[in-house]
């Protein structure tokens, strides 16, 4: 069975570690904060200028000064830092970030990504995400593995080449999907690897929906 | 030198041109100059380029400027949530310029901070880097973006004193302390106008020289998602 | 997550290489990390390229490492209060690169900022030019310069919390914070170690994220310059 | 006579203008802080990290984390800010102070200015000469108008170029030494022109004494 929304949140928070400064994207990539393990100190930085926010407020406790980069009305902690867009952006560019989980449209073999724009659809503009993709330690790609159309047609996400305009050029480490989990080699040759499984998926679904060429990890191959 | 004006109407005085730009603070509505936005458009100032992470949404911010279509184009990294906006653009009376946000931020920086250009992998093999020069550093692909100086900065801050110097609150500092160094001119709304000695030299987060003009607003501060979870019975 | 360490010594286990770059922030001694200093020397570390606005004074600072012959290079912007510094370059066995104070600080804050290169106006036309890309921008001349990222960043500051947040103290200020954010590994050196939560997170000068180790320090903090003038009789 | 130090600082204090924001370097320049008209407001500012700062402390009062670019004591004034050097030199560079005022060891017709390194000697460094000359809005130079060397042999100081190596091109407004005051065009081609004779001093003595090329403003001609 292919993982449900939280699960695939669940299985993204297994690539936290103890001390790491991480940014989520909206959608499916917000939910990974339910899931950090107890006990392990995790800072959510937000690219509107804070690092180190809470859950949402109680009711009648919102604060129109403090929102997260869903614009949603957030919580500060203890450890809470608050500083300028310019300030924000030179710690995701500049390496200080350990972390991104965020949406896509489409990822290549190469690490490509495209998150951002439909030609011909009306543009609503990159936001932070393409200085996020490029300047982030390590961008994890959290998506369903297909693109289902309202006909019920699929489309593969995971592709030998974008075909939408990019977000960023060979920027994508790892990809979670409904059905498994890949690593890219995004600055090297070593391509596009399948680590994980969901329960149930078989290596033949997976690979049915799956343009992108991708390797298949010893432990893969043995459990299936 | 007196930088205390009585309001925004007379603080835009003298400085307002038709076709000038204008760069705004806030990120969406949090920390947005909403008074001096309400005087922009009250002038009647045509023929703007606006410089602002988004668009405002309908009816408020940015977004009085269009439905007066006074805004000939605008720069900024997201405009999802306006209508209005879209209208124009389809219908070819808006010109957009779409900078990744961080790219944005440090072009606005760079515009305070006598910086010309400088270069970020953001956006580098992106449609964004067309017409760009691309510059291989230690094997790393980076693009050159250009510094940004605006005829004209509105900026919102919790505390202001009658030396113009700044400090913001929480997320709603965003833009507005960059921006306050790139413009010719610079004009804050505070939500509290205090005097010399009342903020701590060690926590002004924009010196007064960069703030020639300051008012004080009483204006309601706008949430735009509210989001709450409920409280547990005691 | 444990940043916080019990003293200088043990906090550079593990980061001290021979022929690493280190920055270290001051203006003078003002604002310098002494007690880290003293620990890098210590240490025994050789072949040290060091950034710093100044080389210490004799017998403070990085005065000290001079005296153990532990600097190879140092980049700086300014270097006369110190006879040993004069001695050894004379001498041949000191490598010195002077940046303008600006370029130079700036050079510190690209680093940090994942900013490759950038332009200023900064030296155009004179020596420091030499061998750097010229470019026109508007009319007038820049020169190219780099971002600068350490090894490791030895920085002071008045208050830090354990999660690494720090305060800094009036013109104690300086370099440190530019430093604190373009050291691979940043440690912090702090008058007042305190609990998170007793830093007001609107005042923060350096968030956490930046400074990967902490420890406290009790030195004296001596005057380069003590320049008063008399009390008037009463 | 030729102007005293003090003198020459107060003629450069006219220069100032209510609201200045403004950079005194070491030496004469110091001394401008003493000439501030009576209810005009000029803040000080220190490229190490301080907006508005004043006078030396009393004794027993002073802070070691509070001096001058000089690294002597000074105190604060409710006007004062602090910030980082990024951010000074952001403030030089970006072109928000008004003027600086500082020595030099030559000038040049153009605007040149030489005052950082005498060759063949110890190079102490420009400290942040370079980037006020480049940034601040009007660049003032106070210096003597010609070198004495120990021998009693003067040297002309303002010259047709420098030969001493470059803290800037083209980048000084205004000298004032002990015999007079020039401007000059720096960014156009109207050359150094002398604008004002200190008392007493005369066009034949000033022009002796000087190696650049100048024109004499006609306000000077006439009092001559």
């Amino acid at each position: 069975m292919p993982w449900t929304r939280d699960q695939m949140a669940e299985r993204a928070a297994k690539e936290l570690r103890d001390g790491f400064y991480v940014n989520l994207g909206i959608g499916i990539p917000t939910l990974v904060s339910n899931y950090i393990p107890d006990g392990m100190s995790v800072q959510l930085q937000s690219e509107n200028g804070m690092l180190g926010f809470g859950p949402f407020p109680y009711e009648g406790d919102e604060d129109p000064d403090l929102i997260n980069a869903g614009k949603q009305t957030v919580t500060e902690l203890k450890t809470t830092s608050y500083f300028s867009s310019a300030d924000s952006f030179a710690m995701i560019r500049g390496g200080h970030i350990d972390m991104a989980f965020l949406g896509a449209m489409q990822v290549a073999q190469n690490g490509d990504l495209a998150n951002w724009m439909i030609p011909g659809k009306m543009v609503k503009g990159m936001g932070g995400a393409m200085d996020l993709v490029a300047g982030v330690k390590k961008v994890c790609v959290i998506m369903e593995h297909v693109a289902k159309s309202k006909d019920g047609k699929e489309e593969a996400k995971l592709l030998q080449k974008c075909s939408l305009p990019l977000t960023g050029a060979n920027v994508v480490d790892m990809v979670i999907t409904d059905l498994g989990v890949f690593n890219i080699d995004k600055k090297g040759s070593g391509g596009m690897t399948l680590i994980e499984l969901a329960p149930g998926v078989t290596l033949d679904e997976i690979k049915s929906k799956t343009e992108a060429s991708f390797k298949v990890d010893a432990k893969v191959k043995q459990a299936a | 030198m007196k930088k205390v004006y009585k309001d925004a109407k007379s603080a835009l005085e003298g400085v307002v041109k038709d076709g000038m730009m204008v760069m705004a603070g806030g990120f969406g509505l949090c920390g947005m100059p909403e008074t001096l936005i309400k005087a922009l458009r009250d002038s009647g100032v045509k023929n703007l380029t606006c410089v602002s992470n988004n668009a405002g949404i309908d009816g408020a911010g940015l977004g009085l400027l269009l439905e007066t279509r006074q805004i000939k184009k605008m720069i900024a990294s997201y405009v999802g949530e306006n209508k209005l906006f879209a209208q124009q653009y389809l219908a070819g009376e808006l010109e957009i310029e779409f900078n990744p946000q961080g790219t944005m931020s440090e072009r606005i920086r760079a515009g305070g901070a006598g910086i010309a250009a400088f270069y970020t992998k953001t956006g580098a093999g992106t449609e964004i880097a067309k017409g760009k020069e691309e510059r291989v550093f230690n094997g790393e692909r980076f693009i050159m973006e250009t510094g940004l100086v605006a005829d004209l900065s509105l900026v919102h801050a919790w505390k202001g004193d009658t030396e113009g110097n700044l400090v913001y609150r929480k997320t709603a500092r965003n833009f507005n302390p960059m921006m306050a160094t790139a413009g010719r001119v610079t004009i804050a709304e505070v939500e509290h106008l205090v005097q010399p000695g009342e903020l701590d030299g060690d926590m002004i987060h924009t010196p007064g020289v960069y703030v020639q003009r300051i008012i004080h607003t009483t204006a309601e501060k706008r949430i735009e998602v509210r989001t709450t979870r409920k409280r547990q019975a005691a």
